[in-house]
């Protein structure tokens, strides 16, 4: 796929498809606890930029915001969210469960996982016999299940299902010999004075990272198909905009996030937000999920390819 | 006297029946004795859920809802005699109910105790009941995470979390059946020689225990819900586990099976306490005909 | 006949605890004033009794509390009704109220009845001069009224459950007083009243059935009230009507040689030797 | 002196709903039999009176009921209590319970007490045996045998709800006459019996006393059934005792023109013209 | 007769008040009447709460808890204080009051109405009561995403929601609360030429007005607990949105103080209750005296 050039408002309705030339509201979704929306787009909405942008497409944006992809799911079936951003491997069980929506881009790759395990515990090996806590469905419990399949592990480590306000606390009251993190959580760990082994980053087996995937209904697109196109060119503008203004962009995430700069820097660089809708190391780490979520059952296989939205 | 003209009515025998007819048409749907004597049966208390039934049939028929949001009752029916088959859903059941009942039974004791202290008690209701008041809203899923610290992520947790949740409504309907108590009976209870834990047995209690009856409805409801919030702590089996699991991977059949588990539980709960109270409160039928 | 069948419902219909609950029961069976027009019930004409009761029978579980009791009442007619503790007086009362759903036999009443529960049963969240009105369109100054007529007007404000026995008793009389019945049932309705209390009570109850002329049932266990008031006594005994006597329509027959024969007559029905007059034969300790 | 610190304490206690509850005051407060040999209260001494009234008042807001009664009870004495409906005597025999925690002035009463209660007070979740034995050691048999004497075994395993008014008032009968009281006190036990059971039940409170030779004070509308039982007989008027009259100790104090004469002067006390006799003077309609 | 020695008590008077003083001293905890009368004072209603905070107080100074897991009391009154200073906390509880008092309203029509139908009428009672138990065990985290489906995601979604969890408590309260109605007064109502509706409002609801009080107790507290949960979708502001947030970013002060607020609501609601109850059910204060 690539990202097709903007077009300018047609009031006359002729050049697309469906009435999408006047004026319409996308419903947009994504996962985050509090309400604002984070990466470059994020940031462009927060500068007024981004609804500037879709202006001119005679979109306008109404943002939504859910706690779990499982709520950000329902939310599009039941025709609340019209398009969203969100982990792959919620979006990859959803759609093999026959989600109504397509594949509209992969805007950010290399999802970061840290494992992080109290001492004396300082290599993913030692793990065997021990507890890990991750929140299931996540791209952190995929990373994990990749890893000790990977290292043969996968049935000697205890792995228990929880969120990470409660695997955090659990961690820190030594219930838990190991918990996932992602880098944004390092520092709330590093806050409470306790020395903790950070054993396994995910920057090593980039194969078993996680992504993020941006999915558009079949209503939306149905009655807007240049949606996609729209989006993806305001995204690309977002990111080029974060770029140019990176300190700027990593002080607003720290500030989102309650961390540092230079946290956001190593968790979510602005390089893991790629410009084209479609990469081929993102389309195989999402195949390597997908192919991962087959051999664990929690997903049937279909063709990413046949998934992606066909643009106008 | 001048002939005025009375209406008359037909209090005992035949037409008594029927000048029931008019409100009973209006309330109960039909008038005959013979809808009446359906109507009384017990089994009609199926009927309810099987409308329940046609009309997510129906709603599935008329395929306003994706089967993403509401699957089909017969793929339901797959689904769940699959997992009974294959042992997950009774031994998540079972698990459960391990949970459930202990939790129950620690929160019945601690709520008890408490309404009784603050009920009986002027300097336990000053101390328990403003507290009481305001744990009870502080919500579930917030305390969690204090709850792990300190009870830690085993089988202690999750019951604790049940019981937690189950003293609330124990102890509110408890207190408000203890204060409910027609103090006549009291007074005279204590007249007639009852001591203070004569007049608590024989008096008290029994003066509360429809109300506590009440409440142990509500727990036994109570209990289920949170089960869910305590089994997303280092479960791997339960029924609360379960739908978080199928919600987090979208098998909306197996939501679905553990849902309808739920309300089977809802079902047998009520029942349980229908027979606890034909048990304990016999006495009040027997005011059926004064 | 009626009896079989009223019988075949009577056990199909309520099985004890999980079914009809009170409340229930109530609202589905008919209600009183409540107009039914084309019911099956008729209008009176005139000599007709105005209560009929034909076979009337009340059983609980095995026991038979009463049984073929056949009785009319006609217009105005005050009847008093005797008997032992226990024998159904109040059992008959609430099936001429209405309220009685396991009876067997035929019983036919007027629709505008009034009635003293031996239990008073006043709402107790409703104050004493509302508990007046309950079922009637009338003004706090009626209910008033009432309640001067049977001396308690200073308590109208308070509540039912701050009243002395006697008081709630009245409470319950001006609530049937208020009323234009043509059948008032009172069971044992003067029991806990001082003796002045009661002669005026007594008169009221006198002007009441003159004014509108209902035919009364009057239950009590004071032989002598019996005879005062009524113009015909019946006791009930194992379950039967055992005497129906018409009281003589002119005051020589309440008073005087009369008057104590009826009461020895009366007495000895009850079972109470009739030479055995108070402060007589006793002698203390 | 003692009355103003009372009533210190009694509006400084208890503000409406907020507090104590029914429960609550009732287990704070003291326990009958319950047995506190260190207590306020002492040994009676022989001769000296079992109850012991000074000063008694009692108020409900605004409206005193009673006031300034003083009163002595003899062991074995029988007192009988007459007075208007209203007149505050349940409120009297609440006092002397120990369960009315708002009166005034000072009250000694012995431990051992029995009471009926105007309103009887069944608990309605205990069969009738059981509720005979509420606070009393014994045995089923004990309980039948009680009820027995009352008229009642019959109704031994019937839930109190059922009983008609006078098996409810023999059940609060027998549940008294199962113990042995210093002081019994009845608030009109009699009220709702028909008149063959309230002569037995007569006797059967003459044989208690005699047995266990209580003081009693005994309520009742009755001016014959006064005259009859008791010793010493205590009208209440205008929130005082306004006679206070002994009975002779011979029979004929109790039949005879010596009754008449006393009932005629008690019916005067009570706001009846005596003359008026029942069944005599009223025409009917 | 012989000299036998009896015991006596006063029991009006003086020594009356002494003679409570075994028994009081057991219960309440100091025996003399000053004590009593210290402890009636509605003042003393604090005590528990200050108790409390001074066992968090003393928890935290013994050190057991990581400040991450228990932040003393001090820091989170500073940032309590910060987060009413800047408004954040007013308007949180404000969108959620609306939310609440919405959810409230509609719950409590909806649980009342069908509580009224099921123990009024024996068709009511047939279809609807076991469907309201089957119900009412289905969790409602697990409902989440159905009523994300069916009701969207904006306020009707999270006033639905409580709405929801509403209706239980209200219903089983109720419900009780009519059937235990005393049948001789619905009887007398009756006979007294009361109809359908004047029974209903002049006998039956009185008479339940108490336990659905009871009820309405719970569904306050409950209306607390779910709005955390429906505050999950789509919410920029609100209690339930700054105590989930607050708990992602770990912030626990900001977690205290909202678990205080819910805590405080907690104690609000039992006075407004309290408030009613005074009101409507003053006639159960007259019969102290009886
Ligand atoms: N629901 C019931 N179940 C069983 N027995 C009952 C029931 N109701 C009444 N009875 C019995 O029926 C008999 C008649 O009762 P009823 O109340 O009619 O007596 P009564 O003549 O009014 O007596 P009283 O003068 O004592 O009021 C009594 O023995 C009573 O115990
Ligand atoms: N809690 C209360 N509040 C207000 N007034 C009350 C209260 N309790 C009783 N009273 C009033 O006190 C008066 C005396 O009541 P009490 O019950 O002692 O009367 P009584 O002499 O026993 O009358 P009866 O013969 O009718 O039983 C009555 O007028 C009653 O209304
Ligand atoms: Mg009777
Ligand atoms: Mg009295």
């Amino acid at each position: 796929g690539s990202s097709s050039p903007t077009t300018s408002i047609n009031t006359s309705g002729t050049s697309t498809g469906a009435g999408s030339s006047t004026p319409y509201t996308v419903n947009f979704g994504f996962i985050n606890t509090t309400a604002t929306m984070t990466g470059p787009w994020g940031y462009a909405y927060s500068k007024g930029l981004l609804q500037k942008w879709l202006k001119a497409d005679g979109v306008t944006l109404n943002l939504s915001h859910f706690a779990n992809g499982p709520l950000l799911t329902a939310a599009m079936i039941g025709g609340s969210v019209d398009l969203g951003v969100l982990g792959d491997t919620p979006g990859l069980i959803a759609k093999s469960q026959g989600l109504p929506a397509q594949f509209v881009d992969q805007p950010e790759l290399d999802l970061v996982a840290w494992i992080v395990a109290q001492p004396p515990i300082h290599s993913v090996t030692q793990l065997a016999g021990k507890t890990v806590a991750v929140q299931q469905g996540s791209y952190l419990d995929r990373y994990l299940q990749g890893l000790l399949v990977q290292d043969g592990l996968i049935n000697k480590v205890h792995r228990v299902a929880m969120l990470s306000a409660e695997s955090t606390p659990a961690f820190e009251a030594g219930s838990l010999d190991a918990i996932l993190s992602s880098p944004t959580q390092w520092p709330l760990l590093a806050k409470t004075g306790k020395r903790y082994n950070v054993i396994a980053k995910s920057e090593i087996t980039p194969s078993l990272e996680g992504t993020q995937v941006t999915v558009a209904t079949n209503k939306i697109l149905a009655a807007h198909p240049d949606i996609a196109s729209i989006w993806n060119s305001v995204r690309v503008k977002s990111i080029q905009y974060a770029e140019a203004n990176a300190t700027a962009y990593y002080q607003w995430a720290a500030v989102q996030g309650n961390t540092t700069a230079a946290t956001e820097e190593e968790a979510a660089p602005l390089s893991s937000y790629p410009t084209p809708n479609f990469t081929a190391a993102g389309i195989s780490q999402l195949q390597g999920t997908l192919n991962f979520l087959v051999s664990q059952k929690e997903a049937t296989p279909f063709s990413l390819q046949a998934w992606e939205v066909k643009s106008s | 006297m001048s002939a005025v003209s009375y209406d008359y009515e037909v209090v005992v025998g035949k037409a008594a029946e029927d000048s029931e007819r008019p409100i009973a048409k209006r309330i109960a749907g039909g008038g005959l004795s013979v809808w009446r004597r359906i109507w009384s049966s017990r089994g009609t208390r199926f009927l309810g859920p099987l409308i329940l039934l046609g009309v997510w049939q129906l709603a599935v028929s008329v395929g306003h809802a994706s089967p993403l949001s509401l699957p089909s009752p017969s793929n339901v029916f797959t689904t769940g005699r699959h997992l009974v088959a294959n042992g997950t859903l009774i031994s998540a059941l079972l698990v459960s109910l391990r949970r459930v009942g202990l939790g129950l039974a620690l929160g019945v004791a601690i709520g008890g105790s408490l309404a009784l202290l603050s009920s009986l008690s002027l300097v336990g209701e000053r101390l328990i009941d403003p507290v009481m008041h305001m744990f009870r809203t502080m919500p579930v899923l917030a305390l969690l995470p204090l709850f792990v610290v300190w009870f830690g992520i085993g089988e202690k947790a999750k019951v604790f979390i049940v019981g937690w949740a189950v003293v609330f409504p124990i102890y509110i309907n408890l207190y408000a059946g203890v204060r409910s108590v027609d103090e006549k009976l009291v007074t005279a209870g204590k007249v007639l020689g009852l001591g203070r834990w004569g007049l608590i047995r024989h008096v008290i209690l029994p003066g509360a225990l429809p109300q506590f009856l009440t409440g142990l409805r509500l727990a036994l409801g109570v209990s289920w819900l949170v089960l869910v919030a305590a089994e997303e702590i280092n479960a791997t089996s339960g029924l609360g586990y379960m739908i978080t699991n199928a919600q987090n991977l979208s098998e909306t059949n197996v939501m679905f099976v553990v849902l309808i588990v739920f309300s089977l539980l809802g079902l047998a709960t009520d029942i349980l306490v229908r027979l606890i109270e034909r048990w304990t409160l016999s006495w009040r039928s027997s005011f059926v005909t004064k | 006949m009626a009896l079989e069948l009223r019988d075949e419902v009577a056990t199909g219909s309520e099985p004890a605890v999980t079914q009809p609950s009170a409340p229930l029961r109530a609202l589905t069976g008919d209600t009183a004033y409540a107009g039914d027009p084309a019911g099956a019930a008729g209008s009176a004409r005139a000599g007709e009794p105005v209560v009929k009761i034909r076979g009337y029978g009340r059983r609980f579980g095995d026991r038979v509390v009463l049984e073929g009791v056949d009785l009319d009442l006609a217009d105005g007619e005050v009847a008093a009704l005797l008997g032992a503790s226990g024998s159904g007086k109040s059992t008959l009362l609430r099936a001429l109220c209405g309220i009685d759903h396991g009876a067997d036999g035929h019983v036919t009443v007027p629709k505008e009845r009034a009635v003293v529960f031996q239990d008073h049963r006043l709402l107790p969240w409703k104050k004493v001069w509302r508990n007046v009105l309950i079922g009637v369109k009338g003004s706090k100054a009626d209910a008033l009224a009432a309640l001067q007529e049977v001396g308690i007007a200073g308590r109208a404000d308070a509540w039912p459950g701050t009243l002395s026995g006697g008081e709630s008793q009245r409470v319950a009389l001006a609530r049937a007083f208020i009323r234009r019945p043509r059948l008032l049932l009172l069971d044992e309705p003067f029991g806990a009243l001082d003796a002045l209390t009661r002669l005026r009570m007594h008169g009221l109850l006198r002007e009441l059935c003159a004014r509108h002329n209902p035919a009364t049932l009057l239950v009590t266990h004071d032989v002598d009230e019996a005879i005062t008031l009524a113009d015909r006594i019946l006791v009930i005994s194992d379950g039967r009507i055992s005497l129906d006597h018409r009281v003589g329509d002119d005051a020589s027959a309440r008073s005087g040689t009369a008057a104590l024969a009826l009461r020895a007559r009366l007495l000895s029905e009850l079972g109470v030797n009739p030479n055995h007059r108070p402060h007589q034969n006793h002698e203390k300790r």
